[in-house]
């Protein structure tokens, strides 16, 4: 699709705000519909729109193997780290009361930095899956 | 402090562990981490054993919330016993898998076996711990996705295939729980298991939870692979890594097994169970699987598949011990759930150590091996007559608890089946001892060596845990009759 | 052994020797017999009280036993290679 | 758990595992001193239940001493070492391992109070006979180890499942004397008769010893059917139908070992033959009978040891085991002859030997009883145990028509190891009270009366002329110039083979087309679960997934 100029100007166009509705679904979250699967997902596809567009070569080299098998495995570990933090502060696994003074602001601390964990994990999990499928012949 | 967390760091370490192999992944370093996860899994499991011993269930609600809202792990006998088994088994796996992976698995991806080793066991440490019928599903979904990966491994190319298979027939058995789970939530509106308990017999008689509970025993018996639902086993076990045959058939199925329990007597209690029509065509099934599983079993040429087969054959001895309904039985089926993973993974792995030196696991080309291979092949001996049943070996004490339950309960034909299979079994074993140890030229394969001692030391703890538990039998009998007399509703 | 000469024979096996053995063995067949004279035999079930029952009884059996044996062996007999051709597939 | 003295047993099963790891002179040192020390361990037991262990819901009493365990425990660590003396010099470590195992788990079923061990180390025997006969190494063993193995594993799970039931029945595992009634006791009964060579079960005895080595055989004729003695003593005396396999088992074995050519299927047989006389005594049952039993065992044990030791030599010297090729043996073995003549005087009863102060026991027993037809047929049994083992096996080997060969006596251990067996054959024979004194029941028997030694010789004796006057009918091609083939003439042999022409041939015909629908049954049995089968193929998804909505749906159903 290298050819079709349109498409690649509208692309390259969408993209920006397709991520900043990512960002909005991931950080709104808390208070309205939305949260890390929806902003992850979300965020995925903006980089998928790139890779039809632009290839897969040059996808890759904005998001090398080794980028978004980190960001997989962090993820996970901001979401379990928070868990593991809210019993360092006293309280059970995943209890964000703990995590602030006041259990509130706890509350709304611990939603935020999960929900971030969980975004980067699906969107890195997408877009792996996504490039994978695309390449064959590489695996990651 | 750190001791109230317990339930839940049972499947956060692992948990934590698995992503740190996919951000470093050095081989060594993956070992590593892995090895120090399931050995702090382990210790875990052996603490919540002893204080669920001592003091009782032990309950942990996630984030505060309390259930029925919030998720909560409930950890009884039963879950303790799975977990004590589960974190075993698999850290002496990991002691073994160096070696063996390293022949069987290309180096760019052992890290990736290691992550999903982890989060395989992670998933089915969850399904031991959580009291929630969701949640249970959601660690179902994460150790079924894993194993299909794990089985994909396989340096075969029909490992692909197989895992494909697998991945169709397991996803149907756990779309098939949640459908069922769907319908109880619909009647009764709670997803905990303690909860759901209590709230089911008002409604129980409504067909939505009837055809919940077909969902449930289907699904439930793919994902434990009863006849007719095996198909999807001998293959994957067949072309899955020797590490991955090893861990699946001594954890995946057993796991399976307790889900049935949970639902069975957690979830609808045992007066349900026995008003239903559930524990016939489970027994039916169970003495089908017997009998097939080994009179197949005894027809292969690909050891690893003979293996497969006979698994087929023990699930149905479990089968049947709960089929039972009495403590005898419970208590039978339950042993062998243990018995047969220490079987299990002993022969798999010899059978893995086997591989590393011969690079094959057809019968026909083990011939001489008993010579070459003396330490590997007596334990693939010892761990066939513990499958046998020979007295001395935990076979021995699965089998006795089954025929007592079978003659209990005036079913003496029954009693004859369970015999007859193990008949069956040790023409099986013997076809792999007669080529090992009767065929082949003496000078023939005269540069094989004897297995490291990496994987020989696992393989003979394995082997020694047949022996020791088949004489020492206090503690697991115990344990497993504590765990059948609190399902059937007893004092816990 | 039609070639070797009595002399070159153990002395056991010699014709001689034999001939001495049968006399020997049936004196005391019939030393035993005579012996029932002198030694009061008391019988338990009638047939056993018998004059010398102990020696046609003896005599009388094995010659049975040899000739069912015998004519079981037709039935039973095989060549020593009979089970051999069974075992090809091992 | 209690502990007061260690199982003898186990001092030869531990022996067993240590042989393969010790140097040469110190194993040959073990090997003798093993069963001396077992031996010792024995005497010095006292009486009662020494061991306990809880096992299952159970408790096990692996160490029940008595006297009827003792004399058995004596025997067994005394043949031990006998046996270990004649295989000193074989090679294979293995053998002797495996029947210092097997020596070991008899004693053991010989201590065992309960029934739960008695199956634990019935087990192990057979583990270690089937290792014992395989360890002869050539394919011919193998196979028969093979077929021995699965017959007694077999046995073992009758055993295991007659157990089992008991158990569940009285709720007790104590290994009692039991009445035959239950399913569960009768499947016991069978399990401990398959070991003790009762018929049907009775072929894998003479198909499996002659495989064994030189020095294997001796060792395997000495624990199995005596442990089933054993066992059978202990848990069913006086059971009638005894009485009746018993006498069976007297008769096939002598009418099988008339029959056969192999020197050593021949004692094979008489092993059979001489436990039907025990059987037989323990279906009697009355305390002089069981006594008998006991003490025939005892002396058994003994005489055919020493004769298979013989047949031993002369294989390990000739390389041959077959009547036809040997004979005249005599003349350049005169050792080995001498004492395989005292065994087959003792196996047949003579006056001055073992077997004349055991076996007569049981014979006097069924005087006592009343058991006219039992006495009969045992009276006819001891002159055909004469004419079967007590001539032909000396005749055949030693004496006959001369094979030519000259070999000398075997080397010091094996002279010395029948040396001693046949002087304790002799010395039981003369002074028998030291074994009267060890049997389970007190006894006030006296073997040596003059009715009784006069009723004997001329029995045997007369038997003997039998044999010499039928030589020809026994073996065609016999050059010895006895004339007297008009015995056999007279009978008619013409219209006998005849007859059993025709049969051979209805026989022949019935035998292939048995096979035949054997197979093509076994065939079709097997189909669906062979590769290609049915139940054995690689399943599609799609009918994998048909399956489950088929069973999802036969669920439903059976829910509504």
């Amino acid at each position: 699709m290298n050819s079709h100029s349109v498409v690649r100007v509208v692309t390259k166009l969408l993209m920006p705000f397709i991520f900043i509705y990512a960002l909005y679904v991931q950080f709104h979250g808390d208070f309205g519909p939305g949260g890390g699967f929806q902003a992850g997902v979300i965020f995925a596809s903006g980089f998928v729109l790139y890779t039809l567009v632009f290839g897969l070569e040059n996808a890759r080299r904005v998001a090398p193997a080794w980028l978004t098998r980190t960001a997989l495995g962090l993820g996970v570990l901001i979401f379990a780290g928070t868990g593991i933090a809210s019993m360092i502060y006293g309280g059970l696994y995943l209890d964000y009361s703990a995590l602030a003074h006041d259990p509130h602001h706890g509350q709304h601390l611990g939603i935020l930095i999960v929900e971030l964990g969980v975004g980067i994990t699906v969107a890195a999990a997408m877009i792996s899956l996504f490039l994978v499928f695309a390449g064959q012949d590489k695996d990651d | 402090m750190i001791f109230s967390h317990i339930p839940v760091l049972q499947v956060i370490v692992p948990l934590v562990a698995a992503p740190l192999c996919v951000i470093f992944p050095f081989r060594k370093f993956c070992w590593t981490v892995a090895l120090a996860a399931t050995l702090t899994s382990l210790w875990i499991a052996l603490t919540l054993l002893i204080t669920v011993y001592a003091h009782g269930p032990i309950t942990y609600e996630l984030g505060g919330w309390a259930a029925p809202w919030g998720i909560g792990y409930r950890i009884d006998i039963l879950s303790a016993y799975m977990t004590v088994l589960v974190s075993l088994i698999s850290s002496v796996i990991l002691v073994f898998s160096p070696r063996s992976i390293g022949a069987e698995i290309s180096n760019a991806r052992a890290h990736l076996f290691y992550t999903l080793y982890l989060l395989n066991l992670t998933g089915l440490l969850g399904i031991a711990v959580t009291g929630d019928a969701f949640n249970l599903f959601v660690f179902l979904e994460i150790s079924s996705l894993s194993s299909y990966a794990l089985i994909a491994m396989g340096q075969d190319r029909r490992a692909l295939t197989a895992a494909f298979q697998y991945l169709i027939m397991g996803t149907i058995g756990a779309t098939f729980y949640i459908i069922a789970v769907g319908l109880m939530y619909a009647m009764t509106g709670t997803l905990n298991i303690a909860d759901l308990a209590q709230r089911l017999p008002e409604v129980m008689e409504t067909r939505t939870i009837l055809v919940a509970l077909a969902f449930l025993i289907v699904g439930i018996g793919l994902k434990i692979a009863l006849f007719p639902f095996h198909g999807w086993l001998p293959n994957a076990y067949t072309y899955a890594p020797s590490v991955v045959s090893a861990f699946l058939a001594a954890t995946a199925t057993k796991v399976a097994v307790y889900i049935l329990l949970r639902i069975l007597f957690s979830v609808f209690g045992p007066d349900a169970v026995a008003a239903m029509p559930i524990a016939q065509p489970l027994m039916i099934l169970a003495l089908f699987a017997m009998t097939i599983g080994s009179a197949v079993a005894i027809f292969q040429d690909d050891a690893k598949r003979l293996l497969a087969y006979s698994s087929i054959a023990q699930i149905g001895y479990i089968i049947l011990g709960i089929s039972f309904l009495s403590v005898t039985g419970l208590t039978g089926g339950i042993l062998h759930l243990f018995n047969h993973a220490l079987m299990k993974s002993a022969l798999f792995l010899s059978l893995g150590a086997v591989f590393y030196r011969i690079g094959s696991v057809q019968i026909s080309d083990m011939a001489g091996l008993g010579r070459r291979m003396p330490w590997t092949m007596a334990a693939f001996v010892v761990g066939g007559m513990s499958l046998v049943g020979t007295p001395l070996t935990v076979g021995f004490i699965s089998k006795w608890y089954l025929i007592r339950a079978a003659l209990e309960s005036g079913w003496w034909p029954i009693a004859v089946l369970v015999l007859a299979s193990s008949l069956l079994a040790m023409i099986y074993i013997w076809r792999v001892v007669e080529i090992a140890y009767f065929r082949g030229h003496p000078e023939a394969g005269a540069d094989i060596k004897e297995a490291p001692l990496s994987m020989l030391v696992p393989i003979w703890f394995l082997t020694g845990a047949n022996i020791y538990f088949g004489i020492n039998t206090g503690d697991t009998i115990t344990a497993a009759r504590a765990a059948a007399t609190m399902l059937l509703g007893g004092p816990q | 052994m039609s070639d070797l000469s009595e002399l070159d024979k153990h002395w056991l096996v010699r014709k001689a020797t034999i001939k001495k053995l049968w006399i020997l063995g049936l004196l005391m067949l019939a030393l035993t017999v005579v012996a029932e004279l002198r030694v009061h035999m008391h019988g338990e079930f009638g047939l056993d009280e018998l004059f010398a029952f102990n020696a046609w009884y003896g005599l009388g059996t094995c010659a049975i036993m040899v000739v069912g044996a015998k004519i079981l062996g037709y039935v039973l007999k095989r060549p020593d290679t009979y089970y051999e051709g069974d075992d090809h597939d091992h | 758990m209690i502990i007061d003295a260690f199982p003898p047993g186990l001092v030869l099963v531990f022996g067993a595992f240590l042989l393969p790891l010790l140097p040469g002179p110190v194993r040959a040192a073990a090997i003798l001193l093993l069963p001396l020390t077992t031996l010792a361990l024995i005497i010095s037991l006292p009486d009662g239940n020494l061991v306990a262990i809880p096992f299952l819901d159970y408790e096990l009493n692996p160490l029940r001493s008595d006297k009827l365990g003792r004399l058995f425990g004596i025997i067994f660590s005394i043949m031990a070492f006998a046996g270990g003396l004649f295989a000193l010099k074989q090679e294979r470590v293995a053998e002797l391992s495996a029947a210092f195992l097997y020596a070991g788990s008899a004693i053991g079923v010989a201590f065992a109070g309960d029934l739960v061990t008695v199956f634990i180390f019935w087990e192990m025997m057979a583990i270690g006979s089937g290792i014992v006969i395989w360890s002869a190494a050539t394919p011919a063993s193998f196979r028969a180890s093979m077929r021995y193995t699965l017959v007694h594993f077999a046995g073992g799970v009758v055993l295991m499942f007659g157990i089992a039931m008991t158990i569940v029945d009285t709720g007790s595992i104590a290994f009692e004397p039991m009445r035959v009634g239950s399913i569960g006791t009768w499947l016991i009964l069978a399990g401990f008769l398959v070991n003790a060579g009762a018929p049907p079960l009775s072929a894998w005895l003479p198909d499996a010893y002659p495989e064994a080595s030189f020095s294997g055989s001796v060792f395997l004729s000495a624990f199995t059917t005596k442990t089933a003695v054993y066992v059978l003593l202990r848990g069913f005396p006086g059971t009638e139908i005894l009485i009746y396999i018993g006498v069976f088992m007297i008769f096939y074995g002598i009418i099988y070992a008339l029959l056969e050519n192999d020197m050593r299927r021949i004692l094979a047989y008489s092993i059979i033959n001489q436990v039907g006389f025990m059987v037989t005594g323990i279906g009697i049952g009355t305390e002089l009978a069981l006594n008998g039993a006991a003490a025939h065992a005892f002396a058994h044990i003994i005489y055919k040891a020493l004769l298979l030791m013989s047949a031993g030599s002369v294989m390990y010297m000739t390389g041959k085991r077959k009547c036809t090729d040997l004979g005249g043996l005599f003349q350049s073995m005169p050792l080995t002859a001498t004492c395989g003549i005292v065994g087959a005087l003792a196996i047949s009863a003579f006056p001055l030997t073992s077997g004349f102060v055991t076996k007569s026991m049981i014979a006097q027993a069924a005087v006592d009883q009343h058991m006219l037809y039992v006495w009969y047929a045992l009276a006819a049994a001891s002159a055909g145990v004469f004419l079967h083992a007590g001539i032909k096996f000396p005749w055949f080997v030693f004496f006959q028509k001369d094979s030519g060969l000259r070999p000398d006596d075997p080397p010091w251990n094996m002279r010395w190891a029948m040396i001693l067996f046949a002087g304790l054959c002799i010395g039981i024979g003369v002074h028998p009270a030291p074994l009267y004194a060890l049997l389970p029941f007190e006894i006030d028997y006296v073997p040596y009366t003059g009715p009784h030694v006069v009723a004997m010789l001329q029995l045997l004796l007369f038997s003997g002329l039998a044999f010499f006057l039928m030589l020809p009918l026994m073996k065609r091609t016999l050059t010895l110039s006895l004339d007297f083939d008009w015995f056999y003439r007279k009978l008619g042999t013409v219209a006998a083979l005849a007859v059993t022409d025709k049969i051979s041939r209805i026989r022949n015909r019935a035998e292939a087309s048995g096979r035949r629908l054997l197979d093509t049954t076994i065939a079709a049995a097997t189909r669906p679960v062979k590769p290609r089968g049915a139940l054995a193929r690689n399943w599609e998804t799609g009918s994998m997934v048909l399956a489950v909505t088929v069973a999802l749906g036969l669920f439903a159903l059976l829910f509504f």
